[in-house]
């Protein structure tokens, strides 16, 4: 079967949109050149009218990709570090995302971000470095992490075709993953639809983007041990709660690890939920970074901050004790 | 104009009594300037307004009755009742809001711009109203650049009323707003806000020449605020202009000036339609339901998202 | 005994640290003027000098208070709307909180950010009645919510005492509460200190800022049918888990009622920490706003959005029940 | 500057050897603006730097060792290694900090400079480097507007290197940088930035007028720079600047420049110097320990509060 790498299938993604509706164009830094990998290509095939290179103006072409989609088109909005979105917050959740209510559902604003290379960048140090999607959930945009090439082509398709300002996180740590996968396989995942990745009966563990292959293969060395059940819920806002709920209730048992930062985190909900409304049998275990954490540039201490999978079979062993 | 002023005037009244909640930003005064430009612009073309909106976005032709049951709360308002005075819209005339974050509205016009070009339509001007407080927004001079890099067909109106709340202009301003612009590549002109006839003139000059391709534009309109910030500002005990700047702004007025210009018949006439306008309006509003609570969270998103309540 | 108003603690808080350290100055806009109410009077004492008018430049004037801090000045900056932490998020979040962990602790940025009339300020519709700060919260910036005027006074004064970044809201609905205090008992509150507001041995209720004195109000009134527990967090970060603790662990029932969207909000936190933590007897409940909600304007839409004393009498019921 | 070019050849070495992670964006070209810059300030000056910081904050006078050190990750470095390439920092030095986010250095210049002068020292300069791409950055332009209206002393640096990654600057940037300064009250001019005495000539003229109160000034220095804009630049299959340009830069060299004013005896003394600087440099570096894990968090606050651990 041929193999789809990570990025190429969210480059796919956007060539097939591009090709199948003429108003998707894409916005961002160096986008014509491709440079996060992304948008490779697509410069030639669309021409710089629909792949338009920005100004360093993160605020003003945010904004201008909200009037663009109120006018009828459907701008994909490339940013190069994700901490990009403190910058664009304002034009995001204050914006582009209150437009529907505001206005008495007069427009909406379909517009997709994408933040390439999310998380640890290994070197990259304090601004380079952060995982900020439970910001998003807070506020109320539809976010997904895909943890797949072919969730990442499906779930950018979906984003791309939502009426409502839709972001996509692509973690650093899965941009090189590959996939076998037939081309004729590719299809949309809708919003707000878990994937159970592995079916278990002791404990579900709820994992987010590049912790998803993690979890899973925590989960395959401990089988002699426990009967691990891994969800992804590939978007973390909106959560698909039947799914995790239908899991939770049934294993009594919850482990949470996500890339962002415990308090208030993506974390934080879905532990607090599962207690209010799924029935644990024990008190369930969550993984995360610390509290406001700032990653440092040595890669010893990045790493000493960030959840892995050794402290996830710990976590694991935790809950089933 | 004198819609704007007498619509104005009864939501003064109507915010005090507390039929308008939250109070408004009124614009009275400054009413050359949106009536001006607005003469100019066709039904399609687009604007993008602030949290002094209400001029604008009935100079663009919005129904007064449904902009003052927008102020009521009511489900017939522009916006269902769900925007208020801050976020009045109504897009299908080319309004995509007023908007309570000051500069905001500016690359959101130039979005709308792009869009037209996009969609083969760059005979559509998109004009972005805004403070002379806006001219230190990042995000406003951003999109100077922007839309000057790209010739796009945008008319940048800044309302030069002197203050930004209680910050005179010159203490929040280095330089003057039609050479800041120049220097971003607008082609940038100055004109007396608070005649009509001059605003529309050389608002006509500047959307020909953006529909004929000739880039953005950028107006500086002098003008002058006859009331207070908010309708809430009395209660802040704050004075930061003395009432002969007031009465000198007064003796001034854009209506007076207009009215002038007109035949006593004629401008007895507009009075009367006016004046029907208004009570009309009134009745509509008054008379127009609200929303049952139990719709709050309509509209929140267009997609299916099944938003889950708080409590 | 005198009565101090919520305006006026605050407002003296600045006058006695003004008074105290030279380096304390007050950055926003209006600010000579005293608009919002907190900076009344200061400029006649202090001069336009320390007291200064900001043009209507949020991100730059909070990096100038970075840069002033890091020089060796304590600013206290004030925004007009909460919201318009959305536009300053990456001055907060990324430049002045990371500056100290970045430069290997070189230097600290103790800079105060104030926001007036926080939640809902009836009838301002979408973007002038969010109460955002569990985003703060979630990227780790120290951030006070207080509830009474002392609390003001005294968390004031220890934000701007503190070495760090500090937020601090002023809910809208306690802006014209009053208490009665003499002004020698005004004194710092420390951060990260809870306070039992009311002793009870059935339930904990945590409310934060204007919904303490609706919790207080709920549980006197049902004092006949159960004995409920009222804290006040105080500050939203960090937590004083020992005193949530102590309190969750000897009821083992818990109530969090707070005025922020639900998805990763504060009540999450709460309820996430005391469920792995604290022995729970009971499945949790909490009280938020919507997920990614947006206030409508017209009055009953914007209240039926709130969290509110009817909601919560019914939540304590429920845990106890 | 033939200790940051030759900084620069031993870090492009040594993150390609992968002794320095995260990789840099190499400032070799440039080299004078930042010398001819620094060689007008004073230790008490200020600083605020970019994401291609490294020639600055050498240039004010951080130690070459412990700043390769930090690019190595090791407890000895400037930043305890907490910083890496693009946070390098030297606060004792006013320098206060590269930075990683495009333009967010210049408004905590100005805070530097504004509160020199609150603490009675407005004889402090605060400088602000930025490159072409910075003008489009909203928060630079309110800071440029600050900085106008009080007339502090800054000195605003842009590099005009011609590229904002691989975006020419007309592509960016409508108008031109220096009168789009102008536009704002800053005393601006232009100089040959591949020059280091025409920049010391042009800065020193900048530095002390303000210092003498005459207000904030912009100084464009047209520059270019010869490598990649980040080492992982070549992974990427870019291009977007034809061979010729390059060369023809090169041709240019401010180093090559500057050394022909010089006696071959005073040069060779440099390059040994420097040579011994860089080997000093490398030793002290490779042989300085890394911190502890168990430390990561250590600076996160400078108060008292426990950051709870995540897993
Ligand atoms: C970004 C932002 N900062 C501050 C405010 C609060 N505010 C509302 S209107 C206003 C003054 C605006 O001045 P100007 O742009 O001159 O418009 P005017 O009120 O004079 O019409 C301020 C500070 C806001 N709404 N948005
Ligand atoms: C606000 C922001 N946007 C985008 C980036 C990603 N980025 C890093 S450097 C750079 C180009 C900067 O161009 P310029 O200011 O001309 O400086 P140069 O790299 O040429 O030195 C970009 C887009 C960033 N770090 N910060
Ligand atoms: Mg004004
Ligand atoms: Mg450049």
């Amino acid at each position: 079967m041929p193999s789809l790498s990570y990025v190429a299938a969210v480059n796919r993604a956007l060539r097939d949109e591009m090709a199948r509706d003429e108003r998707v164009c894409v916005l961002g830094e160096d986008v014509s050149q491709g440079i996060t990998g992304l948008t490779k290509g697509l410069a030639a095939v669309y021409g710089t009218d629909r792949v338009v290179d920005m100004p360093l103006s993160e605020q003003a072409f945010t904004s201008l990709a909200t009037g663009a989609a109120i006018a009828g088109q459907r701008p994909v909005v490339e940013f190069q570090i994700p901490s990009l979105l403190y910058l664009v917050f304002e034009q995001i959740a204050n914006q582009a995302h209150k437009f529907s209510l505001m206005t008495g559902g007069q427009a909406a604003v379909p517009v997709t971000y994408l933040f390439p290379g999310s998380g640890s960048r290994s070197g990259m140090a304090g601004q380079h470095s952060d995982h900020p999607y439970s910001l998003l959930a807070h506020v109320g945009i539809k976010t997904a992490v895909p943890s797949t090439p072919s969730d990442a082509y499906g779930l950018l398709l979906s984003a791309i075709r939502e009426p409502d300002p839709v972001a996509v996180f692509a973690p650093t740590l899965l941009m090189g993953a590959s996939e076998e996968i037939d081309d004729d396989d590719l299809e949309a995942v809708p919003l707000g639809s878990a994937r159970v990745c592995r079916e278990g009966t002791d404990v579900t563990v709820v994992a987010v983007g590049h912790l998803v292959p993690v979890a899973l293969q925590v989960a395959e060395g401990m089988a002699g041990e426990a009967s691990v059940e891994v969800i992804d819920p590939r978007t973390v806002y909106p959560v698909d709660w039947e799914t995790l709920g239908k899991s939770i209730t049934r294993t009594g048992r919850l482990v949470v690890i996500d890339d962002s930062n415990r308090m208030c985190g993506f974390g934080a909900e879905i532990v607090a939920t599962a207690v209010e409304e799924f029935g644990l049998t024990v008190p369930p275990v969550r993984l995360s970074r610390p509290d406001g954490a700032v990653i440092p540039y040595a890669l010893n201490l990045d790493h000493a901050l960030l959840p892995d999978g050794r402290g996830l079979a710990g976590a694991i062993r935790a809950v089933l004790r | 104009m004198r819609l704007i002023r007498e619509f104005e005037e009864h939501c003064l009244e109507k915010a005090l009594a507390g039929t308008i909640v939250g109070g408004i930003h009124p614009y009275i005064g400054q009413e050359a300037v949106a009536v001006g430009v607005s003469a100019c612009l066709r039904a399609d073309d687009v604007i993008t307004s602030t949290h002094r909106g209400h001029g604008h976005v009935l100079a663009k032709g919005a129904d007064p009755a449904r902009a003052l049951a927008e102020l009521y709360g009511a489900s017939t308002g522009l916006n269902r009742g769900r925007g208020g005075s801050m976020h009045a819209a109504d897009v299908s005339l080319g309004i995509y809001g007023a908007n309570g974050i000051v500069g905001a509205g500016a690359p959101i016009a130039v979005g709308a711009a792009w869009a037209a070009r996009r969609a083969g339509r760059d005979d559509r001007v998109a004009v972005a109203f805004f403070g002379d407080g806006a001219l230190s927004q990042g995000v406003v001079l951003e999109a100077f650049n922007m839309a000057a890099l790209w010739s796009l067909p945008v008319l940048f109106v800044c309302e030069n009323n002197g203050y930004a709340t209680s910050l005179p202009v010159d203490r929040g301003l280095a330089g003057d707003p039609v050479t800041r612009a120049a220097g971003f590549g607008l082609t940038a002109e100055a004109v007396d806000g608070m005649d009509v006839e001059a605003v529309a003139e050389a608002a006509g000059r500047a959307v020909d020449a953006c529909r004929a391709g000739a880039g953005p534009h950028f107006l500086e309109c002098a003008t002058y605020r006859f009331h207070g910030h908010h309708t809430v500002e009395h209660l802040m005990g704050t004075k930061y202009r003395d009432d002969d700047e007031v009465a000198g702004a007064w003796s001034r007025d854009p209506l007076t000036r207009q009215r002038d210009r007109l035949t006593p018949e004629a401008a007895a006439e507009v009075d009367t339609e006016i004046a029907v306008l208004i009570a009309e309006a009134e009745a509509f509003a008054s008379s127009s339901p609200g929303s049952d609570p139990g719709d709050a969270l309509d509209y929140l998103y267009a997609g299916l998202v099944p938003a889950r309540p708080g409590a």
